[in-house]
């Protein structure tokens, strides 16, 4: 009597007696020989990953010491100062400028160190920040935002502070749904939470906020994930992600449309500037580096980033 | 240390003192195996085995290393099934009921035949632990009645004196010999009715496989006990029958059965014969 | 056996450099929160109203609950699933899918937290705000965290249990244990030491998975009373406001940072204890 | 032979429940994560190409490719392990082979892993900042980056490294030594091979851990995506380059996407790769 049972597919949900563990072949040390080839090709690949390694470093030591600058700061002015460096590296062939973040207070941090000769803080200077110079290369609103689906279209700055304060739970009493509020906070020290603030005339601790975030596109996914939040983040990136479709609008201020264009014009209440700061006076690469940023010639750069080129004299 | 009786297992063996057994003098078959051939991903292990065992006695396969002896005990309690890419063909009947039925239920077969191997192997746990899991598993979970079994058992394996007072230390302090009595405790304590033995003292010091020997001595009448040796002596000494298995064209095949004194003394075979008195194998 | 010598001195110095690391980061955490630990009162971090920073309320202990609960709650759900996977890759799937499924694993245990969150972010939390807002809550952050930790369980396990001996099985089999029997009797206690470890390791993971917990779990810092409450962990707290931390803020993280450090070595030194309790 | 008994039933029962809750829990956890694979593939797959592999990143992210990125990160992995293996690795030989498993200095050294292996990786990142980059002067490198990456892969490796050597019968070790080969010799020839592919998996382990690692190469090996020239220059980690997409630049959710299927496709050859190299190596030493 034939005993061994058909291959045992798994479609046959529960294993029966008969390959009941295949104990020694489940940990089977897999007895697939190494083709000649493989090991071959094995061998290749290994000294592949050491020739890299050694070749970059011959390279290194072949360039000129070439100049370097290192910029470390916000994480919002990074990818737009990592353009211009791009930008200003192709014009300058030998200069290396590296771009690192870490938030303001690094950039103040690392200024004051040495560590960085720029650092990138996406705030006005605090008056115990005297002690470093700001050069402003471009204007960034910041605009409250609600889900597309949200029938609310302006809101007062008293509604705002209500919201925020939470005097006001549900979205029917500012004309929208009858629905709980979501209130969207950004976490602590952050420029934009510091503007939202003073605009606000509110202290943190005043704010009952059921979601905090960190970055910018944190917070347009956490409105977008929910038709009844409300939140705030600059300007250009929600008008950036408006525009690609995304279903979050931008509320006016005021009476202030919320767009890159009155920021530009500087009508609109919430924005911040964007600055390059150093300890003191910049010499040399800084200098140029400073004074290229603040040229017209990055401000398409600027624009691509929905930042506002400041018209710089 | 009376035998107790266990309610809802009527017709089972009472387990009770273990005197000196009665020679079989009526051969019943207690397993009946027709021709049993065992494969290894295609290789035949074993070639059309036909053999019957009898109730009660010492029956001891012998013959070279390599010759199916240790495959022929597996595929008794199917232990085969483990072994990925074996195929079992041919007929095993134990108490005349086919182990390969359907609806034959693999763990009450294996707590039927129970089997001891040839390397000690006590599971890493405590020796309490170690002969009560078996029988938790097998239902008899009430306390007194497990702590009697096991009394009961150790005693019979002359395991008592030795661990009364360490019962809870882990099973893997105790010497070679004593971890195989453990493990034969083990398996008499689920009350089988067929012992297998895969050559039980070839790991152990001559004291401690004579003590296993004097063991098994007295199970026979009790327990129907299949043996595999290489130690003729020992197989001539305690063995009813006697099975020759040899290896012809890399496959083990049963030469000759029959009971021990003629298998020693007048072989029909001259291969057992060479193989009896040591010429060849 | 000079060969020998010469093995024991490099293996020495290796683990020296393992336990200098430790040494070092203490130190670096020490040096960093020394300003906060010298100036404020230690019962400030316990008693203080609430947490901001910016107006010198520095009461850790909301994200501490915080913390224990989203690795309790991980714990709770990627311990079991972990354990069922390893079962099935070594004792219940045939060759081919067992395989299969710890590539899967292996795969899975490489994904970035990022990534976690992100999907957490646009697809777990819309999901859990559908059925009670605010949706960025513990029980996203359990889940995400769960998911993330699932792998560290399950391969440990695999590998402590696939080193269970065969004749171990195979005894146990002999005597007519079913297939669950001798899992539970024989290979569970027998790789337990390795699971163990394996748990010890998840654990630590989740207590310092920051990138993740920080999109998902919503970052309030409160005392959450249901699952659907927005909490903030420690490690996330540290991630969210280190870019703009300043002066005594900054030190204050570097607290949370050497309170989250006491918090595992007081578990894995429990874990410890466990162990050699149940080994005496 | 008794017929099956009503505690058989219930054993077929219970080991029947067991094997369904198992398949259960294997079915949930492929679904979730074959769900989340799918995502990562609708939302990436139109982005994927091969220009994508090989040119540079132009846009902050949002166009180009990310092959500084890819080189940058391969980098970072090699030096963590160079450096991480061979500590893990004789640590755990340490632990296993020559000191008795009570010793202060094992348990001490075993303790400092596992609370290593809890410390967040933020903390891990400024620590790395703090130490590699300023102290020793490294800077924004990809060299102070893969130090960092090495010292949060001690954990991994070498509990992993010692549940494989523990896991080595005893009677190899007897036996070699009772044939008078050095420890070192039976180590190279014997256990380390016996060992191989349970070291390779924690070795895939500790590559997926790495290659996950964002916040603590944030402040170590930068933010800079330009193909880095040698190892004291900075370089971006690819998890890194999916976490400034995904939550700093806005309109980068399709590369990241793309990226994070690089990744994925990136881990699972190294996978297959290590763990060829695992058991050819096991074969060519020993025969199991």
């Amino acid at each position: 009597m034939q005993r061994r049972q058909p291959g045992m597919a798994i479609s046959g949900l529960l294993r029966n007696e008969q390959t009941l563990m295949s104990l020694t072949n489940n940990r089977l040390v897999a007895k697939t020989g190494m083709p000649k080839i493989f090991r071959f090709l094995l061998a290749n690949l290994f000294f592949l990953v050491i020739g890299i390694g050694c070749f970059s470093q011959a390279q290194a030591q072949t360039k000129a010491a070439s100049q370097r600058l290192v910029l470390t700061g916000s994480s919002t002015l990074a990818p737009l100062a990592g353009e211009i460096a791009r930008r200003f590296e192709s014009l300058h062939p030998g200069v290396r400028i590296d771009v690192q973040t870490g938030g303001s207070s690094r950039g103040i941090h690392d200024v004051r160190k040495g560590i960085a000769a720029i650092g990138l803080v996406s705030r006005a200077l605090k008056p115990d920040e005297a002690d470093l110079q700001a050069f402003t290369i471009a204007q960034d609103g910041v605009s409250i935002i609600v889900h597309a689906g949200n029938p609310v279209i302006t809101l007062s700055r008293e509604q705002i502070a209500d919201i925020y304060t939470g005097r006001i739970t549900r979205w029917n009493v500012a004309g929208g749904t009858d629905a709980r509020i979501t209130v969207v906070n950004k976490a602590e020290g952050r420029s934009t939470l510091e503007l939202f603030l003073d605009y606000l005339q509110l202290k943190n601790s005043e704010i009952k906020p059921h979601v905090i975030i960190g970055d910018n596109a944190q917070g347009i996914k956490t409105v977008i994930g929910n038709p009844h939040a409300i939140g705030y983040v600059s300007i250009g990136a929600a008008e950036y992600e408006a525009r690609r479709g995304a279903p979050v609008r931008l509320l006016s201020l005021g009476g202030v449309e919320a767009s890159v264009e009155n920021v530009r014009q500087g009508i609109f209440p919430l924005s911040r500037p964007l600055n390059l700061v150093t300890s003191g006076e910049p010499q040399g690469l800084a200098r140029q580096f400073i004074e290229f940023a603040r040229s017209a010639q990055v401000h398409d750069l600027i624009r691509t980033q929905y930042f506002v080129p400041v018209n710089a004299d | 240390m009376n035998a107790n009786q266990y309610a809802d297992k009527p017709d089972a063996f009472t387990l009770g003192p273990l005197e000196e057994g009665s020679a079989c003098c009526d051969p019943q078959p207690v397993i009946q195996v027709r021709n049993l051939s065992l494969l290894y991903d295609g290789k035949t292990a074993l070639d059309k085995v036909t053999l019957d065992i009898y109730k009660g006695c010492i029956t001891a396969l012998i013959g070279p290393s390599g010759c199916g002896k240790t495959s022929f005990l597996s595929a008794i309690n199917r232990l085969t099934d483990l072994i990925p890419g074996c195929r079992v063909t041919g007929e095993i009947l134990v108490n005349n009921r086919d182990i390969h039925h359907p609806d034959m239920h693999v763990q009450s077969l294996r707590r039927q035949v129970g089997m001891v191997f040839q390397k000690p192997t006590p599971f890493p746990l405590s020796i309490r632990r170690n002969l009560s899991l078996p029988l938790n598993e097998h239902g008899i979970t009430n306390k007194t009645e497990v702590a009697a079994i096991i009394g009961q058992v150790l005693r019979d394996v002359g395991l008592w004196d030795e661990v009364h007072d360490r019962l809870d230390a882990s099973a893997l302090s105790l010497s070679g010999g004593q971890q195989q009595r453990l493990c034969i405790a083990r398996a008499l304590a689920l009350e089988p009715q067929i012992l297998l033995m895969d050559e039980p003292c070839s790991a152990l010091d001559p004291l401690a496989s004579g003590v296993v020997e004097d063991l098994i001595c007295r199970l026979r009448g009790r327990y129907t006990i299949v043996i595999v040796t290489h130690n003729l002596a020992q197989a001539r000494r305690i063995a009813n029958y006697a099975a020759f298995f040899w290896v012809s064209g890399r496959a083990g095949q049963l030469i000759e059965f029959g009971r021990c004194q003629h298998i020693f003394e007048s072989p029909s075979h001259e291969l057992t014969a060479a193989y009896v008195n040591g010429v060849r194998g | 056996m000079l060969t020998d010598k010469l093995l024991i001195g490099i293996l020495r110095a290796g683990a020296m450099m393992a336990a200098l690391v430790m040494l070092l980061i203490l130190i670096f955490l020490m040096h960093e929160s020394w300003p906060a630990l010298s100036t404020l009162s230690i019962g400030r971090f316990m008693t203080d109203a609430s947490w901001h920073p910016l107006e010198g309320a520095y009461n850790l202990m909301p994200m501490l609950s915080g913390t224990v609960l989203a690795s309790a709650g991980a714990l709770l759900l990627a311990v079991p699933l972990g354990l069922a996977s390893a079962l099935f890759i070594v004792f219940y799937a045939p060759l081919h899918l067992a395989t299969l499924y710890k590539r899967l694993i292996e795969l899975l245990s490489g994904i970035p937290s990022v990534v976690f969150g992100f999907w957490g972010l646009t697809t777990l939390v819309p999901l859990i705000n559908q059925w009670n807002p605010p949706g960025a809550s513990l029980l996203a952050g359990i889940l995400v965290l769960a998911m993330m930790i699932l792998p560290t369980v399950t391969l440990t396990a695999y590998t402590a249990l696939a080193a269970v001996p065969d004749e171990l099985l195979r005894n146990a089999a002999a005597l007519g244990l079913s297939r669950w029997g001798m899992i539970k009797g024989v290979a569970l206690p027998a790789a337990k030491t390795g699971i163990a470890a394996g748990i010890i390791l998840a654990v630590a993971r989740a207590l310092g998975e920051t990138m993740a917990v920080l999109m998902v779990a919503g970052n309030v810092v409160q005392y959450p009373e249901t699952l659907f409450d927005p909490v903030r962990t420690l490690a996330a707290n540290i991630a969210l406001e280190t870019a703009y931390a300043m002066g005594d803020h900054r030190a204050v993280l570097f607290v949370s940072g050497l309170l989250l450090l006491l918090l595992i070595m007081v578990l894995s030194g429990m874990a410890g204890l466990l162990e050699k309790q149940r080994h005496a | 032979m008794r017929e099956i008994t009503n505690i058989h039933t219930r054993q077929i029962l219970r080991d029947r429940v067991v094997q369904l809750l198992v398949y259960a829990a294997v079915l949930l956890i492929s679904m979730v994560f074959i769900w989340i694979l799918a995502d990562l593939v609708r939302g990436g797959i139109a982005h994927l190409s091969w220009e994508f592999l090989m040119e540079s990143p132009r846009d902050a992210g949002r166009t180009g490719g990310i092959a500084s990125i890819l080189v940058s990160t391969l980098l970072i992995l090699l030096t963590a392990l160079l450096t991480a293996v061979p500590v893990a690795w004789t640590t755990a030989i340490l632990l296993v082979e020559f000191v008795p498993a009570d010793s202060p200095f094992g348990k001490t050294v075993r303790f400092s892993l596992h609370v290593l292996a809890g410390v967040p990786s933020i903390v891990f990142g400024l620590f790395g900042n703090a130490f590699f980059c300023i102290y020793l002067g490294l800077g924004f490198s990809i060299l102070s980056g893969g130090l960092t990456l090495a010292c949060m892969l001690l954990p991994i490796l070498t509990s992993t490294a010692e549940a494989g050597l523990r896991a080595v019968p005893h009677a190899y070790r007897t036996s070699a030594s009772a044939l008078g080969l050095t420890r070192t010799a039976a180590l190279v020839h014997l256990i380390l091979p016996a060992a191989a592919p349970v070291l390779a998996a924690g070795l895939l382990l500790g590559i997926g851990r790495a290659l996950a690692e964002t916040a603590a190469l944030l402040f170590t090996s930068g933010y800079v995506e330009r193909m880095p020239d040698s190892l004291l220059d900075s370089g971006r980690a690819l998890a890194l380059h999916i976490f400034d997409l995904s939550m700093n630049v806005p309109g980068g959710d399709m590369p990241a996407y793309a990226s994070a299927l690089v990744l994925v496709g990136l881990l699972l050859c190294i996978n297959t790769l290590a763990m060829k190299f695992a058991y050819g190596l096991q074969h060519r030493k020993i025969m199991t």
